[in-house]
């Protein structure tokens, strides 16, 4: 870093880190929180979904259409790294002889070890989501751990599992953009069904799964985007090492 | 104020010092991926299980895993040009 | 016809996700169409938004979750006129833009057409949203469609640069407005402006409340490229794709300094406004600053679409003085002048997109005196950059002219000078170019650096000996509007009535909590005599300057040293603008953290 | 001590940013910008929390039990997909940034200047 530059740096560090302890200083003291909108949602998210999660009602029905934004934030930024890492003039194909290698060296025992943590790990992931408007977890978090089943096998030195995905990416972007799609057209639902954009349509149940009116769809939706999501930008970037340059 | 949420809040003030300071990318990968375990536990000390989970499947597997794999191609890359270079060192001295 | 509101967002969202869904079966040309078509769709759609506001503030909860025991418990769109026209003028904007593409431009589809989508949808929610959480969203979605845009001619090192440099100058940003909203929710318990408002008229001027002002500001300013946040902006703008520009210099930029007025108006005006006084100079100040260091920049550069980056930036400054005046008035002037100033820059730009499809270069001595058999091209390029000038009596000098009122009206009466030279030198940087591009006049300039040209390569397909029709009809749309705006002589008076509307939080509050609340219509009386002499004043030194610095050394006897002592004096400035990541987010800590000290001790 | 978790949220976006701005390699970079972020969560989860507050997860507990805010929790769970999203994005950029440049040094990409 030169001078100049840690000088201001310093300079602006102290104030702005300065500033923001001495601004929250101000504020009420850690613990004592106090307003009425997370009250109100904490006291109705039972009455209104029957649902028990109130974190899940908030981000899929009171504040859903943040969620909306938010699950296309995650679509677009996959579309985005699509375009960023397509190839270019001058970039080879995938060089196969370097997939070749990758097949010999994936031994039989990790093989079967990849295919046995995945077993569990889709179970987990099914449970998460489809309990998300009742307890902790939800789409996003299950998607994650469904994109890490593969990860994992990946990690096994099954690393052509990936590949093999690559073949598949129409696949599995199908399943990402259905997600996407999948959650906006929740909204429209409530559209049709009820005149305004994004109201619960489904009726909310008294308990168990099917609580929460259209959360648990919202959830499924959410999942198969965010693994496709997550997958596809994964694969990208894996699929980068077998790109070669042509000088 | 509790004292694991006070400990818990430290380990994470220090967690992310460290890894600002660590310059070498793997092992900073793996100094972030610690760091979100432990924010992760914090989180659940702040009673938002939700929040926590997100935190340990996103900043302890996926982001790790883009990060290794971005570290790798760049690692190629780099060697593919200091090969390059060395040819031609070699020529020059031919 | 309140569901246009949500649809405006939501179709174009549900279009994107589409298009990647039928990806394999859909012909590129089938691709453009629908993704023109969507465009279209939410360009009708937010126009009849806008006269169905009218006067009024039409306000829609989504999943019909209306405000419980006076709290606002879900989302709600408040959509003001100014609002509503800010989003028809974005989404005209993506209209044009997505014809301009239209099978030229060499680009993967159905993603770019996606992330246009996106962009165009992330604008239009910010321009709608009443709720500060999910203005982030919006402006989140906007700003990762926007780097992918700018970042997508992957195999230009400079395009790289400039995505790079954007992402993480506004991933900090956007971290700032977080920590903002926290702050901001932990005072109010909210994050409904209307309620944000009337919770912080009670709450007083705590230091929470300056803390957050400062953070969500600052965020929206980095977004704006106000100095001293502005460096990304340049290279970020200067390698995008000549469409993406249209929209990037369009309307982007000015969605920061919207975002500035709505968060003052509705939130923080109740806590902060008996402090106007104080709040007004800072922002009015660093206004002057960045529309004279832009335009100073802009004569400084050589490479066409980078020149126009920093017209952008001199620009936006002048919209931040407009906003700043913390008026109606000011506001008024802001929301003519973006519209008409955002159509010639597009303009600009579109001319720019051609030179570079025809010529394959956009450096000025690169491209000196080779423009000759572009007439029709530098007619519209020359006529952009008059209208920049504030020619009277088109749609940027009645901005201007309204802008200028309002200062005076303030007690500012050094402003419309001021922002006369700015705009002076911005439109002699533009008349110098298209001078040399397209008439071969002044200096070859051989010792002019062709680094700029180094790595710009063609962005359009094959047949670069013809301008095609849909790369010319957009660029001189684009001016035609600009030129109909100011002879258009009842937009000053609907433009004041809007912004009325805009500035009145009680107004606001009540349409948002569900009370009707009439509001009478405005008059401006814009633009009087002394405006026309600013115009011409700034027209003609305009042209002076780009004479000068044509033919100065022949005709100005001393001129050489002149300019070399001009050279020697912004040399530290130009420096500045170094491209590294680290420089740019130093400037920004020491921005925020000045802004935040300056306003900490004149407010407590 | 009832402001420290504020304070920590400060001390994290300040060695993030310092992180950001001395950083000679992309991908630090990137790992600092995911330390600011850190910075964010930590503000929003303090700000809702309550003492001796439950979850607002109402499966074992009544629903007139005293819980913690469930807004900012639905606030940092979006906050951690951006964080996803700006990761992968920039990720991309600097991959391809590697192949024109060379290096990932961001004080060594500096093209458009003499």
């Amino acid at each position: 870093m030169s001078r100049g530059r840690l000088a201001i740096a310093l300079i602006g560090l102290v104030l702005l880190v300065g500033g923001l302890a001495w601004g929250t200083a101000g504020s009420y003291g850690f613990g004592h929180y106090h307003a009425l909108y997370g009250r109100i949602v904490a006291r109705d998210s039972v009455p209104d979904r029957s649902a028990t999660n109130a974190v899940s009602v908030t981000t899929f029905d009171y504040r859903g259409f943040d969620t909306l934004g938010e699950e296309f934030i995650l679509f677009v930024s996959v579309a985005g790294v699509i375009v960023l890492l397509r190839r270019m003039r001058g970039e080879s194909g995938r060089d196969e002889s370097l997939l070749a290698e990758e097949d010999r060296r994936a031994s039989e025992s990790s093989r079967w070890l990849g295919l046995a943590l995945v077993g569990p790990l889709l179970v987990l992931t099914v449970y998460i989501v489809a309990h998300g408007q009742l307890t902790p977890g939800g789409g996003f978090q299950g998607g994650v751990i469904l994109m890490s089943a593969v990860a994992f096998v990946a990690v096994g030195g099954e690393s052509v599992v990936l590949l093999r995905l690559r073949r598949a990416s129409s696949g599995v972007e199908l399943a990402e953009s259905a997600g996407a799609a999948g959650f906006a057209m929740i909204g429209f639902g409530g559209l049709v069904a009820t005149g305004t954009f994004f109201e619960n349509f489904i009726a909310k149940g008294t308990s168990g799964l099917l609580t929460g009116g259209f959360i648990p769809l919202a959830n499924i939706a959410v999942g198969l985007e965010v693994a496709g999501g997550l997958l596809v930008v994964i694969s990208e970037l894996f699929d980068q090492r077998f790109t070669r340059e042509r000088s | 104020m509790n004292v694991l949420l006070a400990l818990l809040l430290t380990l994470v003030g220090a967690a992310g010092t460290i890894t600002v300071t660590i310059r070498e990318p793997v092992r900073q990968t793996i100094a972030a991926g610690i760091l979100s375990l432990l924010l992760a536990l914090l989180f659940f000390a702040l009673q938002a299980p939700d929040v926590a989970l997100s935190e340990i499947v996103v900043g302890s597997i996926a982001i790790p895993l883009m990060l290794l794999l971005a570290i790798a191609k760049v690692r190629d890359q780099q060697t593919a040009v200091e090969g390059e270079a060395e040819d031609v060192g070699r020529g020059d001295e031919r | 016809m309140r569901q246009l509101a949500p649809l405006a967002v939501a179709v174009p969202l549900l279009g994107a996700a589409l298009l990647v869904f039928f990806h394999t079966l859909l012909p590129r040309i089938a691709a453009e169409l629908l993704a023109l078509g969507i465009a279209i769709a939410a360009c009708v759609m937010t126009v009849l938004l806008l006269v169905h506001v009218g006067h009024g503030l039409t306000v829609y909860w989504f999943g019909g979750w209306h405000p419980r025991q006076g709290v606002a418990i879900g989302i709600d769109f408040a959509v003001s006129a100014v609002g509503a026209g800010l989003a028809a003028f974005v989404s005209l904007l993506m209209v044009l833009a997505l014809v301009y593409g239209i099978h030229y431009l060499d680009v993967r589809h159905p993603y770019y057409q996606v992330l246009m989508l996106t962009f165009m949808a992330g604008m239009v929610g910010f321009c709608l949203s009443g709720d500060l959480f999910n203005m982030f969203v919006m402006f989140e979605l906007m700003s990762v469609s926007a780097v992918a845009l700018v970042g997508y001619k992957v195999s230009e090192g400079a395009a790289l640069e400039g995505g790079l440099n954007f992402a993480v100058i506004n991933t900090i940003g956007a971290f700032l407005f977080l920590l903002g909203i926290a702050l901001i929710y932990a005072h109010t318990g909210a994050l409904n402006l209307a309620q944000m408002g009337a919770s912080l008229r009670h709450g007083g001027d705590d230091r929470v409340v300056v803390v957050a002002f400062t953070l969500i500001i600052g965020a929206l300013l980095i977004k704006a490229a106000i100095v001293p946040f502005h460096f990304w902006l340049a290279d970020a703008y200067a390698v995008a794709l000549t469409p993406v520009c249209l929209l990037l210099a369009g309307a982007m930029s000015e969605l920061g300094i919207y975002g500035v007025g709505q968060v003052w108006f509705t939130a923080f005006q109740g806590a902060l406004g008996s402090h106007a006084h104080v709040v007004r100079p800072i922002l009015v100040g660093a206004g002057l600053l960045t529309a004279l260091w832009g335009g100073a920049m802009a004569l400084t550069e050589d490479h066409i679409k980078r020149l126009l980056a920093f017209v952008t930036i001199s620009f936006v400054g002048v919209f931040l003085i407009g906003v700043g005046l913390l008026s109606e008035a000011g506001v008024a002037g802001t929301s003519v002048y973006v519209v008409a100033d955002g159509l010639v820059k597009a303009s600009l730009f579109a001319c720019a997109g051609i030179l570079q499809h025809r010529l394959g270069k956009v450096g000025q001595h690169r491209l000196h005196g080779r423009g000759g058999g572009l007439p029709a091209t530098g007619i519209v390029f020359a006529a952009g950059g008059l209208l920049i000038a504030s020619l009277p009596p088109f749609g940027p000098f009645l901005g201007k002219a309204m802008i200028d009122d309002a200062a005076i009206k303030a007690g500012y009466w050094f402003v419309p000078a001021l922002v006369a030279v700015a705009s002076a030198l911005c439109a002699a940087a533009v008349l110098r170019a298209g001078a040399r591009v397209f008439l071969g006049w002044g200096d070859a300039g051989s010792d002019a650096p062709d680094l700029a040209d180094e790595d710009t390569e063609p962005e359009t397909r094959a047949g670069h000996d013809r301008t095609p029709a849909i790369m010319f009809v957009p660029a001189l749309a684009l001016l035609a509007g600009a030129l109909a705006t100011g002879v258009w002589s009842g937009l000053p008076d609907l433009a004041a009535t809007a912004a009325r509307r805009f500035t009145d939080f009680g107004g606001y509050h009540a349409a948002v909590f569900g009370t009707a609340h009439h509001l009478g219509s405005a008059t401006s009386s814009a633009p009087e005599w002394f405006d026309y002499a600013y115009g011409a004043a700034t027209v003609g030194l305009a042209v002076a300057l780009t004479g000068l610095n044509l033919w100065g050394v022949r005709v100005v006897p001393g001129w050489r040293r002149a300019s070399a002592a001009a050279a020697f004096a912004i040399a530290p400035i130009r420096t500045l603008h170094s491209g590294r990541v680290g420089d740019y987010t130093a400037a920004l800590t020491l921005g925020i953290g000045v802004l935040g000290a300056l306003l900490a001790v004149s407010l407590l | 001590m009832s402001v420290y978790p504020y304070l920590v949220a400060a001390w994290l976006l300040g060695v993030g940013l310092y992180g950001v701005m001395s950083s000679r390699n992309y991908i630090h970079l990137i790992i600092c910008l995911t330390v600011v972020q850190a910075s964010t969560y930590v503000l929003l989860l303090s700000v809702g929390y309550v003492s001796h507050g439950k979850a607002p997860i109402f499966a074992d507990i009544p629903t007139s039990s005293v819980t913690v805010d469930p807004v900012v929790q639905a606030l940092t769970l979006t906050d951690v997909v951006v964080e996803a999203t700006v990761v992968a994005l920039l990720l991309a950029l600097v991959v391809q940034a590697n192949k024109r440049f060379k290096t990932v040094d961001p004080n060594a990409m500096t093209r458009m200047r003499d």
